[in-house]
């Protein structure tokens, strides 16, 4: 490969960071899973990139189970999202907040 | 073994009547007496192991190595002792009828006893500690016993008043203690005199007379610290004759007798004690012309002859100072008890103005008293006269002509104040049923003038004072001490070999013989005693003549009442008020001390330094809110929280090892 | 077994009095009162038991549940349960069980304190002594007092815990109180922080002057009984800390703090004198006038002479006895007259004459009057201080004396004395059980103030323990005799 | 670089696995027999919590059996020994105790569902606690958190689903970070094994992944300033996930921590790399006990005085010294059983073991339910560090190390946390012995006397533990 | 080369509109088009059963979950309404903080260039039975060596099917017994949540 891994890890990291920005700033629950997906793609991207820069698959199959573990994951946030807000009107974290101080 | 029982009967008896007091009623007094008569009869049993070279020793208990305590009796002791619980014995046999039907008659005997066997252990005590516990407990005793009707507030006031100061002389006397062990360990009176010259600088032997001193001058009643003395006269009469006259406002005498070679060795320690004495004994002659309690006049006197006393052993004449503190406890006990049958006549009446004519009516009190009267002032032959002119004459002895000079004029002043006393209860006509203010008594309350209403009001034929006689319980102490007043003196006649000088021959070192660097100085008097007395008695007889002349020629009553009522309006502030010792105490120590300690419960305590905690406290509790705040509840903001703190370990991270690896 | 059973029956029997029903409370306070006799004969039998030892931790540092006598603590052993069985015997209300109950487990928690030769056991003990006492403020009508004496008290606990865990991770063992010839090398700079860490908690618990002010709301707002023991054992707590744990391993360390604790010691001398000169309330009164003996004592303990500890250990022995009578007497005219403010009671002395005994009695040791236990140990401690060369300390002490007798006698005469104030409850004198509780502590402190002997000679192992260098410490050379007067008979 | 053909795992592998196995096989035999109890309530619960306690209580025998053996299995993904047999031991207790007070929570034919999900999660934590490569820590950590997830919401109460969602947003954003720190480090190294880190060179990747990776464990560790989630989940959680929450997810986070900061570190620079985390603790114990002061809610209130007590137990890492990690795991025992006790105490005061229970329920309980109240007050004692508990004992065993391995800035915050704490503690205890009307309070008991078993174990091991303070010996070392 | 740079540009510009996008479907767009760029990645860097896995897990499978959610979401009598998601203030810290921290991680990545073995990459074309990447050399490593974490995503997922039955079946069977009797009486409850809705 011509593209050195620093563009690859770069790249990723640009990725996290737009996936910690949409947790942060969007409101509605179903956004905020899809930029948890992204950290998790970001992860792979980069674990992907050293394993070919260190050419040692386990990267690989880390990235394969980050995979799994995120479909589970994501079964079980929707889940939980559809219980949460099938009864309210606004789909907004912000509507959840009884509980604090 | 005896000695023992001579110092415990007292405590024995303290112990019982007051346990027992109520169930014994009328026989408390009789058994009280009893005892102290036993105690005396033993002590007198033991005079001649007292009188032997060392006298009698017997251990008692023992702190630790160096301060082991024991009992001595030495002929020094034994006066005290035979005069503690001989006159003692009488007064409290006095006390039977002065005290009869008071409604503690059983406790009043009980703190008599205790204030015997306080004093005696003052007096037997070997060593300055068991000194300073005797010295303590008389002082609680004459608290208690002024403090005795503990209803009247200012019976209490004053009692609280005598204990505190009397508590400054017990610490100025624990400070010559320290000064003492620290050098040498040891507390006994044999290993404090062993040591002394080799011990001790003088600085530090002055140091520990003036500690000693201080404490004399409390219990002794002498300037500065004489203040209580006259308030002390709250308590019953019978009271103020043991204590406050005969025997315990003594023991400053005793003290500095018995540390007679410390003062022998420290002659600013001499100069010091016999300025003072001389000085307490010149200002209680002049406050004794302005009082008119009758009580307050003898108290007075009491410190002024104590002045003497004082000035006697300070100067050197121990010998001297302690013969007048002989002769002066019988006739001071005997003019005070002569007044209590005069107050207890005129059922708490002590103001002389409102007395005067009861030579008739009470012949004989109008006896005791004159006689006391005629001893104090130095009368020829009578018992002060031998004695008050040994402690003039030992002052310009040793070489004090100015305190010489100061003696003599207060005997002359001693003569017109006590004739004065005398004139004015005694001569003119009853003056019970005037009113106090035409006697110019703004408050009766105040002037000693108590129950009025009882006096006055109680009894329709004003005219006819009412007396009751005193019962044979009263009057035969008094009696009884009529005898040593007149005779006691001649004990000191013939100079150099008289009877005294024989008791305390080479007891005490002659002063002129030894100072501090032991050099033998010797003061060659001016004029032989017998001038010296000649002078003393030209004196006396000026003061009485003037006494008589002012109150003694007997005018008609209204002229009396129009000049003591003048007298009593004219006299001057600085004398009514004792020189203003006492506002000055108040003023400078005891109002600054209550305010210094309720600035620091009100402000210090709760505003200085709780204030401070509670600012730690009150802030933890707002930062708890601080952080409930930032729990809003919103899943955004906590993952901002998360990434700021991301942002920060990243921050550290990136920063500390990419600067590394530059 | 003895010390053990010292430590642990009370604690145990105070526990199980839970199982008496809240109303009989009058059987808990029979049985705790029994109890307290008992550790006192027990105490008494045999004043030599042998020590109980059983190891607890080997590491980070050797530490064991290690019980037994020392000098000074086998007197305030006997004191406590002398002080626990007036207290007992003077409990009522409706609390009485409660109040018992913890009262038992405080007397247990103070015996292990003083009979603690393990350091890490002394701190335990010392941090369980806080319960029982937070646990009987909190049920006081108002808290203020129970959080005040919590926040400065665990403070001063965390603080000893610190210093504990350094001293054994640099010791490497904290069993060693009251053994002598052990060389406990400590650096200077752990040396400083760990005696920091130690004077802390002793001087908050004493307490000492800028410390004191948990003191008089508690004492005022504990009951009686309570706050006797309180008062005359727990505080001495912090005095037996310096004397046996901090003098003998730190000494350097407390060479170089005594100016301060001088300051200290002389500060709170007057100002709790002052301030009881002023206070209105009994109780408080009662309590700054401790603050300024104990602040005598503080002087004594640094003052590095040997013969002004043996006349401290004779004071805190003294102290004790008194502050306990003085408290619950004023408990029981609190009790009967449902007020301890001094501008309100007066002329109690006239229907009381037992109960103005015992007050006036307490109140004369207390201001040090001579053949009273207050008096031997003033005069000797006083005398070693001005021994060791600290002439002024001594002077300021004697003021404070002056000032004792006169806010002691103020106390006295403003409850008992004067005209009786007439709207004040119908008044009876003592009860018999009320006489009962005080009177061993009344012949204790007139024995001690007649012979203190005995007391005198055992403290002195302490003391020699206490300043193995006295030269660090004292101002003036030591005078010769120093070694005679101590040497014990 | 591996070979394209790795070691295929023996026996003796799974032999090494079995305890966290057989916690995770439970479950499908306790599904199973739920199927034959359907409709009859009791016996229902009883069966599916018999089950699962039983399999505990088999999985924590044989941990004991393998205690003293030390194996590398799955090369080196799972080293199984002392360390990990501790941490399984813990976890195992804790569920168990879990299991006593959820017996009457939930509906019955969700019992085993949630018993089921509480096993795996155990499980997980358990992975946890003998992972040594970063797939083993990512994947335990997820099989743990995942089951929690849905546990959270197993509550008819709408804070339930709320408390759920939040931690699910949250936590999922932490493993994120955990996550790609674990790349890093990957990338770093070359490897995901610890062993592997502990020999790298430095390099600003590795420290970056080791700072990200961090970051996820001190979610999970709810250290300050990562906490924030917690009070909110423990108050809206079901009760006895609660409890099994503040001392299982700790347990396993733990363990990974100890293993990342002693094994897992070029020597070198593990100060620098750790120095972060002290000061983590130090906030927790600070900001953790100075929030509990104005809390009135008590799982609330344990949820900050939890964030705290973490602060301790990692004060107890700093300097990495054996007896450091010795005494932090006696502590988060002795925190397990205080705080669990507590719990317990909080379930038999809901009629149905699982209700918010405010601080003014607790008004005058110790003259009500004298028994509960002095329980109570004994846990309270242990939490704020006093003695006799282990509380006490725990903390001074602490603060040596910490002295002595000079940190002792720590120790004195740690000091200054405890001072904060007591006022914490002893509000509650105050609160409790107040005189009140009974009539004002709302005195609700348990259904189920299980939880009063769970109280008296707690009790006791929190008072036998203060005074003979067990540490493991052979918790070293932690990778091969 | 310019591959890379293409798909660089195509996954942030998808990750960002994901990311900023009003309706969650657009979102998922945006994820689908990043999911395949990021396969394509994948490709570049010799992944190959990884690109496969992406494209069937995520975009088949997660993807269509998440419509589906939005679906469920939106359907009933209720309409779907997101909440009114105004620009946050808590955007532009959110900015700052993602952009520290990608300047750290860059920075870091950048200061340490990984040692890149192209010979032993490139040799053997793509496709290879026994390549790097290829399926029979990440199965080889999968179930030997690194055997068990792929035993506990078995776990992982029981867990999500069981945990997601409890959660979604939370009116359980028990509700639909409850629901039974109501059955006639159907349109009842629709009223009811109406006039709700328009309250």
């Amino acid at each position: 490969m011509s593209v050195a891994p620093e563009n690859y890890v770069a790249l990723s990291a640009v990725l996290f960071f737009i996936g910690v920005v949409g947790v942060i700033a969007r409101r509605n629950p179903l956004i905020m899973l899809m930029s948890i997906e992204l950290l998790f793609n970001a992860s792979n991207l980069a674990l992907v990139t050293y394993a070919r820069a260190w050419v040692d698959n386990v990267g690989h199959i880390f990235a394969f189970l980050v995979i799994t573990v995120a479909a589970a994951e994501a079964a079980i946030a929707l889940a939980i999202v559809v219980v949460t807000f099938r009864s309210r009107r606004f789909v907004d974290v912000d509507e959840v907040s009884a509980l604090k101080g | 073994m005896l000695l023992y029982l001579v110092w415990l009967l007292p405590l024995f008896g303290a112990v019982l009547l007051w346990a027992l007091g109520p169930q014994l009623k009328s026989w408390a007094g009789p058994i009280g007496s009893a005892l102290i008569g036993v105690s005396f009869a033993a002590t007198a049993v033991l005079w001649n192991g007292a009188t032997a070279p060392h006298g009698l020793h017997v251990p008692l208990v023992s702190w630790l190595a160096g301060w082991d305590f024991g009992l001595q009796l030495d002929r020094l002791s034994l006066i005290w002792s035979l005069i503690i619980t001989g006159v003692g014995f009488l007064i409290h046999v006095y006390s039977i009828g002065y005290m009869d039907g008071d409604r503690a008659f059983a406790r009043f005997f009980a703190y008599m006893n205790f204030f015997v066997f306080a004093m005696l252990t003052l007096v037997l005590s070997d060593n300055v500690v068991g000194l300073l516990v005797g010295w303590g407990l008389v002082g609680l005793a004459s608290y208690f016993l002024i403090g005795f009707w503990f209803y009247k507030p200012t019976a209490v006031s004053a009692a609280r008043k005598a204990f505190v100061m009397n508590v400054v002389g017990d610490v100025a006397i624990m400070f010559s203690i320290f000064l003492i062990v620290s050098k040498i360990g040891l507390t006994s009176y044999d290993a404090i005199f062993s040591q002394l010259g080799r011990s001790f600088s003088s600085h530090e032997l002055f140091l520990i007379a003036l500690g000693l001193f201080i404490g004399c001058a409390a219990k002794s009643a002498q300037i500065p610290l004489h203040t209580w003395l006259p308030d002390a006269m709250e308590g019953p009469t019978p009271v103020s004759a043991l204590i406050h006259a005969a025997t315990m406002v003594t023991a400053g005498v005793y003290l500095i007798a018995r540390f007679a070679p410390l003062w022998s060795s420290s002659p600013d320690a001499q100069e010091l004690t016999g300025a003072i004495g001389a000085l307490t004994a010149l200002a209680g002659a002049i406050l004794g012309c302005a009082q008119w309690d009758i009580k307050r006049i003898l108290a007075y006197s009491t410190m002024s002859q104590i002045g003497y006393m004082i000035m006697g052993v300070g100067v050197g004449a121990y010998d001297a100072g302690v013969f007048h503190f002989l002769t002066h406890a019988f006739f001071k006990a005997q003019l005070f008890l002569g007044a209590g049958i005069i107050i207890h006549a005129l059922a708490n009446e002590q103001d002389v103005r409102r007395m005067g004519g009861l030579r008739k009516t009470m012949p004989f009190a109008f006896v005791a008293m004159a006689t006391g009267v005629l001893a104090i002032s130095g009368f020829p032959g009578l018992s002060g006269f031998f004695s008050k002119d040994a402690v003039i004459y030992g002052a310009l002895e040793t070489g004090h002509p100015w305190l010489y000079a100061v003696g003599v004029i207060t005997a002359g002043i001693t003569a017109y104040y006590m004739f004065r006393l005398l004139f004015v209860t005694f001569f003119g006509a009853y003056r019970g049923a005037v009113d106090p203010s035409d006697l110019g008594i703004r408050h009766p309350e105040l002037a000693g003038t108590a129950e009025l209403a009882a006096s006055s009001g109680a009894h329709p034929e004003e005219e006819e004072p009412h007396h009751h006689a005193p019962s044979w319980l009263m009057s035969a102490p008094v009696a009884l001490l009529i005898v040593p007043t007149i005779a006691i003196g001649w004990l000191d006649f013939g100079g150099g070999d008289s009877r005294w000088q024989q008791f305390f021959g080479g007891f005490f070192p002659r002063a002129h013989e030894l100072t501090a660097n032991g050099a033998v100085v010797t003061h060659a008097a001016p004029f032989s005693e017998v001038v010296s007395t000649a002078i003393v008695f030209a004196l006396v007889v000026i003061g009485f003549a003037v006494a008589y002349v002012r109150y003694g020629a007997t005018p008609a009553p209204r002229e009396a009442i129009a000049r003591l009522r003048t007298e009593t309006v004219r006299m001057p502030g600085v004398l009514a008020n004792a020189y203003y010792f006492d506002a000055a105490y108040e003023a400078l120590l005891v109002r600054p001390a209550y305010a210094l300690g309720r600035w620091f419960i009100r402000v210090v305590d709760p505003h200085g330094i709780d204030a401070g905690v509670r600012e730690v406290a009150i802030s933890a509790q707002w930062l708890g809110h601080l952080f409930r705040s930032f729990q809003t509840g919103l899943v955004r903001a906590y993952a901002l929280t998360i990434a700021v703190g991301v942002v920060c370990f990243v921050a550290y991270y990136a920063l500390a090892f990419t600067g590394g690896a530059r | 077994m003895t010390v053990t059973a010292l430590v642990l029956g009370p604690i145990l029997i105070g526990l199980a009095l839970y199982a008496i029903p809240r109303e009989r409370g009058g059987v808990a306070r029979i049985v705790a009162a029994v109890v307290a006799a008992l550790t006192f004969a027990l105490a008494a039998a045999d004043p030599n038991a042998a020590d109980a030892s059983r190891h607890w931790l080997a590491r980070p540092f050797d530490a064991s549940f290690h019980l037994g006598f020392g000098p000074v603590s086998y007197w305030i052993v006997l004191l406590l349960a002398l002080a626990t069985f007036g207290g007992a015997l003077a409990l009522s209300g409706p609390r009485a069980r409660d109040v018992a109950a913890q009262l038992l487990v405080l007397q247990g928690a103070m015996n292990g304190v003083f009979l603690a030769k393990d350091m890490l056991l002394f701190a335990l003990f010392w941090d369980l002594m806080l319960i029982p006492v937070f646990l009987v403020l909190i049920q006081t009508p108002h808290a203020r007092a129970a959080w005040k004496y919590l926040l400065y008290n665990l403070c001063g606990g965390l603080a000893l815990l610190l210093a504990t865990a350094a001293f054994g991770a640099v010791a490497g063992t904290t069993d060693v109180i009251g053994r002598t010839g052990l060389h406990v090398m400590i650096g200077d700079l752990w040396g400083t922080w760990i005696f920091a860490g130690f004077a802390f908690a002793f001087l908050v618990k004493t307490p000492v002057f800028p410390f004191h002010t948990w003191m008089p709301d508690t004492y005022a707002d504990l009951p009686p009984p309570v706050v006797a023991v309180v008062s005359s054992v727990q505080s001495k707590a912090g005095l037996y800390g310096f004397l046996a744990v901090v003098l003998p391993f730190l000494g350097p360390e407390a060479a170089r703090a005594q100016t301060l604790m001088f300051v200290l010691g002389m500060i709170a001398l007057i100002y709790g004198a002052l301030a009881s000169l002023a206070e209105r309330d009994a109780k408080r009164v009662v309590a700054y006038s401790s603050l300024s003996h104990l602040g005598l004592i503080l002087l004594a303990v640094f003052s590095g002479s040997v013969l002004a500890i043996q006349g401290a250990v004779v004071y805190m022995v003294a102290h004790g006895l008194f502050s306990a009578v003085l408290f619950l007497v004023l408990g029981a005219v609190e009790q009967r007259e449902e007020t301890r403010d001094l501008t309100r009671l007066g002329g109690l002395g006239a229907r009381n004459p037992k109960l103005a005994g015992a007050l006036m009695l307490a109140a004369l040791a207390a201001l040090g009057l001579p053949g009273l236990a207050g008096f031997s140990g003033e005069i000797l401690i006083l005398t070693g201080v001005f021994r060791a060369g600290f002439v002024w300390p001594a002077i300021v002490a004697l003021v404070a004396i002056v000032l004792a007798s006169a806010y002691m006698l103020r106390l006295f005469q403003t409850v008992m004395n004067g005209p009786e104030v007439p709207d004040l409850p119908e008044r009876r004198d003592m009860t018999w059980t009320e006489a009962l509780a005080v009177a061993p502590l009344i012949a204790g402190f007139v024995v001690l103030g007649v012979a203190p002997g005995r007391v005198v000679d055992v403290a002195a192992g302490a003391a020699h323990a206490a300043v193995p260098n006295a030269a660090a410490f004292s101002r003036a050379p030591v005078a010769p005799e120093d070694s005679r007067v101590v040497g014990s008979r | 670089m591996s070979s394209a053909l790795g070691s295929y795992p023996v026996a003796a592998d799974y032999a090494a696995l079995l305890p966290a196995f057989v916690v995770a096989i439970v479950p499908l035999a306790l599904l199973f027999a739920d199927l034959f109890f359907r409709g009859q309530g009791a016996l229902r619960r009883g069966v599916a919590v018999g089950i699962a306690i039983a399999g505990l209580v088999a999985a924590g025998v044989i941990a004991a059996e393998q205690y003293p053996h030390d194996y590398a299995a799955f090369g080196g993904a799972f080293i199984q020994g002392g360390f990990s047999i501790v941490f399984s031991e813990i976890v195992i207790v804790a569920t168990i105790a879990t299991l006593m007070l959820s017996v009457g929570v939930g509906r019955d034919d969700q019992v085993a569902g949630t018993t089921s999900l509480l096993l795996w999660s155990a499980s997980g934590a358990m992975l946890m606690s003998g992972a040594a490569n970063l797939m083993a820590v990512f994947l335990g950590l997820e099989l743990l958190s995942l089951a929690l997830y849905c546990l959270c919401a197993m509550s008819p109460r709408r804070t339930a689903r709320e408390s759920a969602l939040k931690y699910l947003i949250l936590s999922s954003m932490a493993s994120g970070f955990l996550l790609y720190g674990s790349a890093l480090l990957f990338g770093a190294t070359g490897s995901v094994a610890f062993a592997a880190l502990a020999h790298a060179t430095v390099t600003p990747l590795l420290a970056l992944g080791a700072g990200l990776f961090l970051v996820g464990l001190a979610f999970k560790l709810s250290l300050v300033p990562f906490h924030a989630w917690t009070p909110d989940v423990y108050e809206g959680a079901p009760l006895p996930v609660t409890a099994f929450m503040s001392i299982a997810t700790k347990a396993g986070t733990l363990a990974v921590l100890a293993r990342f900061a002693y094994a897992a570190l070029p020597p070198g620079h593990a100060t620098a790399i750790l120095a972060p985390l002290w000061l983590l603790a130090a906030l927790s114990m600070l900001v953790g006990n100075l929030a509990a002061l104005s809390q009135t809610d008590m799982k609330r209130l344990l949820a900050y005085s939890g964030i705290a007590q973490v602060g301790y137990i990692v004060t107890a890492f700093a300097g990495q010294t054996p007896a450091g990690l010795r005494y932090a795991i006696l502590y988060l025992a002795g925190y397990m059983f205080m705080n669990l006790g507590a719990f317990a105490v909080v379930a038999l005061m809901a009629r149905d073991g699982d209700a918010v229970v405010g601080l003014p329920r607790f008004a005058g309980l110790a003259y009500r339910r004298p028994w509960l109240a002095a329980a109570m007050t004994f846990f309270l004692i242990g939490l704020a560090g006093l003695p006799p508990t282990i509380g006490f004992t725990g903390k001074i065993l602490i603060l040596t190390t910490t002295v002595s391995a000079s940190y002792a800035w720590l120790a004195g915050i740690l000091i200054a946390g405890t001072a904060i704490s007591a006022y914490v503690y002893f509000k509650i205890v105050r609160v409790m012995f107040a005189q009140v009307d009974p009539a004002h309070v709302r005195d609700e008991r348990s259904r189920n006397a299980l939880p009063w078993v769970a109280v008296a174990v707690c009790a006791f091991a929190t008072f036998v533990l203060g005074l003979v303070p067990l540490t493991p010996s052979n918790v070293l070392p932690l990778v091969k | 080369m310019i591959a890379f740079w293409i798909m660089a540009l195509l996954m942030i510009a998808s990750a960002v509109f994901t990311v900023t996008a009003r309706q969650p479907v657009h979102s998922v767009v945006g994820l689908l088009v990043n999911f395949i760029a990021l396969a394509a990645m994948y490709l570049t860097l010799q992944a190959e059963f990884l690109a496969v896995m992406q494209i069937v897990v995520y975009s088949g499978a997660i993807l269509i979950l998440f419509v589906f959610v939005i679906a469920l979401l939106s359907s009933g009598t209720k309409p779907f309404v997101v909440g009114p998601d105004r620009a946050p203030r808590i955007l532009i810290p959110a900015v700052v903080a993602a952009v520290l921290t990608l300047a750290g991680i860059t920075v870091a990545a950048l200061r340490t260039p990984v040692t890149v073995m192209q010979t032993t990459a490139t040799n053997g074309t793509t496709g290879d039975a026994n390549a790097f990447g290829s399926v029979a050399n990440f199965g080889a490593a999968l179930f030997t060596t690194h055997l068990l974490p792929f035993e506990i995503t078995a776990f992982i997922l029981m867990v999500a099917v069981i945990g997601v039955v409890l959660i979604a079946g939370d009116e359980g069977p028990a509700g639909i017994v409850r629901r039974k009797p109501k059955r006639n009486v159907q349109r009842e409850p629709i009223l009811r949540r109406d006039d709700k809705v328009a309250r």
